[in-house]
């Protein structure tokens, strides 16, 4: 019962900043919506007793990578002229295409989950033998090991590319 | 009961029989023409030069060996307003090789194209606007004339002689040289 | 912080400033500053809040009341001063000063080098942020404030000089007490040396900061420890001895790099000069009268001339012109040695970042009275 | 009923009075520890040894105008002060102060709560209050509090990843993320963790002088460079909000450090027997006691050390504190692995 009062309102809160995001106009406070955002995610995931996703949520995304869009939005001089911001028609069909996705996605996930309700997951959290934060290193390297392995090979490719384009005289 | 002012300094010749030092001579034997006076007082030497010959006796100082005047000590002026050529701009210089010091003076009258010596010296650069900025001699060549210690949109030039001492506050900052001509007519009216 | 990828982005320089009202410009300086990021392109610096006209008020007091008046310029070495304009009217008048006068002159201004440099010491730290040692220093300035305080009476604006010689003899036992201070003041400078020189922060914030090579510092007019710390071993003590210095054992450090270090370790061996200075001053103490023979009226004749001594900040000239009929002098004017180092901070700033802004504004040691006048 | 809602709210009641209050005191302290240092007395008009100076600085402040610059962004800049505080009080949650004691015939644990990822938890909201400094500067459309703010931003992220570093070496040697599984650990291994891991120990320090702004690291609020930093449009008691969480990001800092090195509220040598009578003195008393011997360095540190620059900050953080924490990760990990 009060897991399903926090869940709905954590959902409301997750919807309506979304919507903030995308519909202030001023960039730093979008920015900051988003924050507030990942923060009503990560208490979703606590709620779910997936304290280290939680956790992680907050530190990576929230504390880590929107403090970076920060300092573009803050930086970079965003105020372009008026008729910059007017999207261009020619740009519509793609949002179209994008939303229809991201609609039949949705409408994908829920049938499935109708059809086959995500039982063995809960079922494994009520497990207490192993706590949350070993299940998941228990899961990354084994299961899912190469995904993980291409994942910090991206991460590195990405950082050195970072640093050639920042320095140029190496 | 004032004294009449001076219409100028004394710059006395040194006396007679006084070896003149080396640095001295070395100006007018060099630069023939470029010496007006030589003078000596209280054991400093001063010599006299005309404004269109100062770069050409100011680069001959610092780089000749045996003047090698290369530190600008100080660059200030003096105001004698009853001789036509008003302004003594004096230079003092100094070498650190040779540890001796010589004044370098130039005569101008108001508005007299004075040449800049910061090319040679950029110790002078400073000193030359503190110059302008007080004095108003007329430094031309100089790379940033602006004024220093008074304000940008300072009226006249408070080190002259005949820069009003006292006056009513607003007036005299705003436009000291109005209330110049105000008081001269003033006291003149008195006097009739 | 603005990136240099050129096209991608547009940076734009951001111009701050610095002052007149700020922390760490030691007075009403104010610089300002054209910024890239945090590195600075080019500065302008603005001088002439505390301007008072003390050249122009000089023309109408007498030659004994300027004495006061140069003790406004820079305040906190108020005794040098005083001593640069005396000796320039006694050049003018040709006056002899006597032996015991010029002992005592030099310990004064030696005393008044080691406060002046407390002052600099402290205030330079504290730029870098090193505060306990702008309280130790101002604890040392403290005895030497008392020490001025017994002498004359004032702790700051001295007026401590006579044309002739001094106003006032010393106190009985205070030459005593000078010498304490001495000893008291050798060990306290290792204790400022221990806590700085050797301080890897300190090292780093100083090395190879605002470096000045001894051609660029003789041509733009630096002079005293700046002028020093660039390796030229040029000091007025020494090169035209004035007051008792001819019969001074001393030796002036002169740096190798011309950086913020080597002025600051020239300064700290300065101290330890002085301290060897006012010793043998004290010590060697000639008996004898302390004024020589002045006129009652001071009215020297009419000439002019410049002489200059060393401040602590560097070559303080006065060029004093007498017409030689009124009581007071026809053109007083000043070289202040602050004045003609700060003008070098454009060119030492120039592809720092903000904060050594601050910290070559301590290094080249300027006193804000002093440049303004 | 009582043991799951009334103990824990009046734990929290009690953990935040008494972190505000020792905040509160802790600018005393300093004030008083630097005056010391500096042959002063600090402050000692306000009751004797100007104990109450605290008070008479709260009133102050409170009492003062509150100004808003007419072209800050007025929500944001009301929510910055607020936005650094609160991090740095909700992670005393999982601080723990000393073991579960009996207290009135109950059971009771000396801490708010034991969350199974309680280090990490620190560390992610701890990272949450770099927020509160960039928007206060952003926020104040003004030159100098958004260079520092900037500073400070680029300061704090660079610092957190050493600080992380270095604490996952720490996770390696204790095996747990939780706090109190961190301190019973060293009890079970009969050592304190500084003797471990001394190179941990040294980059912790380091980085947390930097994570809370603290001399030589105090570069966003370099009051001779920056006039005053991120908060120099700031008053009142907005202005004592920035102010305080830094003292509270310090206890923090030192809080996170006894758990993790010093072993916690363990008595020193826990297992020596003849060193038992340390036990007598109460568990928390131990951890205050740790907590504030570290207090006293950050103090002394500050009245000692001149400041770094900033790109030598950034240096330092980047090319040494970074590459020696994962390298310690790497040695950790392979003698774990050996023995």
């Amino acid at each position: 019962m009060a897991q399903s009062i926090a869940f709905y309102v954590l959902s409301t809160f997750i919807l309506g900043f979304a919507v903030l995001v995308v519909t202030t106009r001023n960039t730093v406070h979008a920015v900051l919506f988003l924050v507030l955002n990942f923060l009503a995610v990560a208490a979703l995931y606590v709620l779910l007793t997936a304290q280290f996703l939680a956790v992680i949520q907050v530190l990576v995304y929230a504390g880590g990578i929107v403090v970076l869009y920060l300092f573009v939005v803050m930086l970079v001089n965003l105020k372009r002229p008026p008729e910059d911001h007017m999207a261009p028609q020619r740009h519509n069909w793609i949002g179209f295409g994008l939303s229809a996705l991201v609609l039949v996605e949705l409408g994908a996930i829920i049938g499935y989950g109708a059809v086959a309700p995500a039982g063995p997951v809960g079922a494994q959290t009520s497990d207490l033998a192993l706590n949350n934060v070993e299940r998941v290193g228990m899961l990354l390297y084994t299961d899912y090991l190469i995904p993980f392995e291409v994942a910090s090979m991206l991460l590195l490719v990405a950082m050195v590319g970072a640093i050639i384009l920042a320095k140029r005289e190496l | 009961m004032k004294p009449a002012p001076p219409s100028g300094p004394t710059d006395p010749a040194p006396p007679a029989g006084m070896a003149v030092p080396a640095f001295v001579s070395a100006i007018e034997a060099a630069i023939p023409g470029s010496v007006t006076q030589v003078s000596y007082y209280v054991g400093d030497w001063a010599v006299i030069v005309p404004a269109d010959k100062l770069l050409e006796v100011a680069r001959f100082l610092r780089d000749s060996r045996e003047t090698a005047f290369d530190f600008c000590s100080d660059v200030t002026a003096s105001d004698w307003p009853p001789r036509p050529q008003r302004f003594d701009v004096v230079y003092c210089l100094y070498s650190t090789k040779h540890h001796h010091r010589i004044r370098l003076k130039v005569r101008a009258a108001d508005g007299e194209a004075v040449p800049s010596v910061s090319g040679i010296w950029p110790a002078a650069n400073w000193l030359e606007r503190e110059v302008y900025d007080l004095f108003g001699v007329n430094i031309t060549g100089h790379p940033d004339r602006r004024r220093i210690l008074m304000p940008e949109d300072w009226q006249g030039f408070p080190q002259r002689k005949d820069y009003p001492l006292e006056g009513p506050g607003e007036l005299l900052m705003e436009n000291p040289l109005d209330w110049l001509r105000l008081k001269q007519a003033r006291e003149e009216s008195e006097i009739e | 912080m603005t990136t240099h990828t050129g096209q991608m982005f547009d940076t734009e320089e951001l111009v701050i400033n610095m002052g007149p009202q700020h922390p760490s410009t030691h007075g009403v300086l104010r610089v300002v500053l054209r910024l890239d990021g945090e590195k600075v392109v080019s500065s302008d610096v603005v001088i002439g809040y505390l301007h008072r006209g003390i050249e122009k008020l000089s023309e109408n007091r007498n030659w004994t009341q300027i004495i006061l008046l140069t003790d406004r310029m820079d305040y906190v070495a108020a005794a040098t001063n005083n001593v640069g304009y005396c000796q320039t009217v006694e050049k003018l008048m040709q006056i002899e000063v006597p032996r015991r006068a010029r002992y005592i002159r030099t310990a004064i201004c030696e005393l008044q080098r080691i406060a002046s440099h407390c002052l600099w010491l402290g205030t330079h730290a504290m730029d870098i942020g090193a505060m306990t040692v702008f309280l130790y220093a101002f604890r040392e300035r403290e005895l030497i404030l008392d020490l001025f305080e017994e002498y004359c009476g004032a702790r700051l604006t001295y007026n401590s000089m006579r044309i002739g010689g001094l106003p006032l003899d010393i106190p009985v036992g205070w030459d005593r007490k000078v010498l304490e201070f001495c000893t008291i003041m050798s060990e306290k400078v290792d204790e400022y040396e221990e806590l700085l020189t050797h301080n890897r922060i300190w090292l780093e914030r100083t090395r190879g900061i605002g470096v000045i090579t001894a051609e660029q510092a003789i041509a733009i007019g630096l002079s005293g420890p700046p002028l020093r710390g660039s390796g030229v071993p040029r000091d007025i003590r020494k090169d035209e001895p004035y007051a008792a210095y001819d019969e001074m054992k001393f030796d002036v450090p002169v740096g190798t790099s011309g950086d913020t270090y080597d002025r600051y370790l020239v300064r700290l061996e300065e101290f330890r000069q002085s301290i060897r200075i006012i010793r043998q001053a004290i010590q060697g103490l000639p008996e004898g009268p302390i004024v020589g023979k002045v006129p009652r009226l001071i009215k020297p004749p009419a000439g002019e001339t410049y002489h200059a001594i060393e401040s602590p900040k560097g070559e303080i000239g006065y060029f004093i012109v007498s017409d030689g009929k009124s009581t007071n002098p026809y053109r007083f004017r000043v070289r202040p040695p602050s004045f003609c180092n700060l003008q070098a901070l454009p060119q030492l700033i120039k592809g720092h970042l903000v904060a050594d802004v601050v910290a070559l504004i301590g290094s080249i040691d300027v006193v804000l009275g002093e440049v303004d006048r | 009923m009582i043991d799951t809602y009334l103990i824990p709210l009046v734990k929290i009641l009690f953990v935040l009075n008494a972190t505000l209050i020792g905040v509160t005191y802790m600018v005393l302290l300093e004030r008083k520890v630097i005056a010391w240092v500096q042959v002063r007395l600090g402050p000692m008009r306000v009751g004797p040894y100007g104990i109450l100076q605290p008070i008479a600085d709260a009133v102050k402040l409170i009492l003062k105008e509150d100004i808003t610059p007419t072209r800050a962004d007025k929500w944001v800049f009301t929510a910055a002060p607020i936005i650094v505080m609160v991090p740095a009080l909700i992670t005393f949650a999982v601080i723990p102060f000393g073991p579960v004691v009996n207290l009135f015939g109950r059971q009771v644990p000396l801490y708010i709560t034991d969350v199974n990822v309680g280090l990490l938890y620190i560390v992610s909201v701890a990272s949450i209050g770099v927020y509160g400094i960039i928007l206060g500067g952003w926020a104040s459309n003004s030159k100098f509090p958004l260079l520092a703010s900037l500073r400070a931003s680029a300061q704090l992220i660079s610092y957190e990843v050493a600080v992380t570093m270095t604490l996952v070496s720490m996770i390696m040697t204790a095996g747990t993320l939780s706090m109190v599984k961190i301190v019973e650990s060293q009890y079970d291994q009969h050592l304190w963790f500084i003797f471990v891991q001394p190179v941990a120990f040294v980059l912790f320090f380091i980085g947390g002088l930097a994570e809370t702004n603290r001399a030589p690291f105090d570069m966003a609020e370099a009051e001779q460079e920056l006039t005053g930093g991120f908060h120099t449009e700031y008053s009142g008691m907005r202005f004592a909000l920035f102010f305080l969480a830094e003292y509270a990001n310090m206890i923090v800092v030192s809080s996170v450090a006894t758990t993790l090195f010093l072993g916690g509220w363990l008595a020193p040598f826990p297992n020596v027997g003849w060193l038992s009578f340390l036990g007598y003195v109460p568990s928390w008393m131990w951890f205050l006691l740790k907590t504030f011997a570290f207090l006293y360095v950050f103090l002394w540190v500050r009245a000692t050390l001149p400041r770094y620059r900033y790109d030598q900050l950034m240096r330092l953080g980047w090319k040494v504190l970074i590459p020696i924490a994962i390298a310690n990760v790497v040695v950790t990990g392979i003698v774990k692995v050996l023995f």
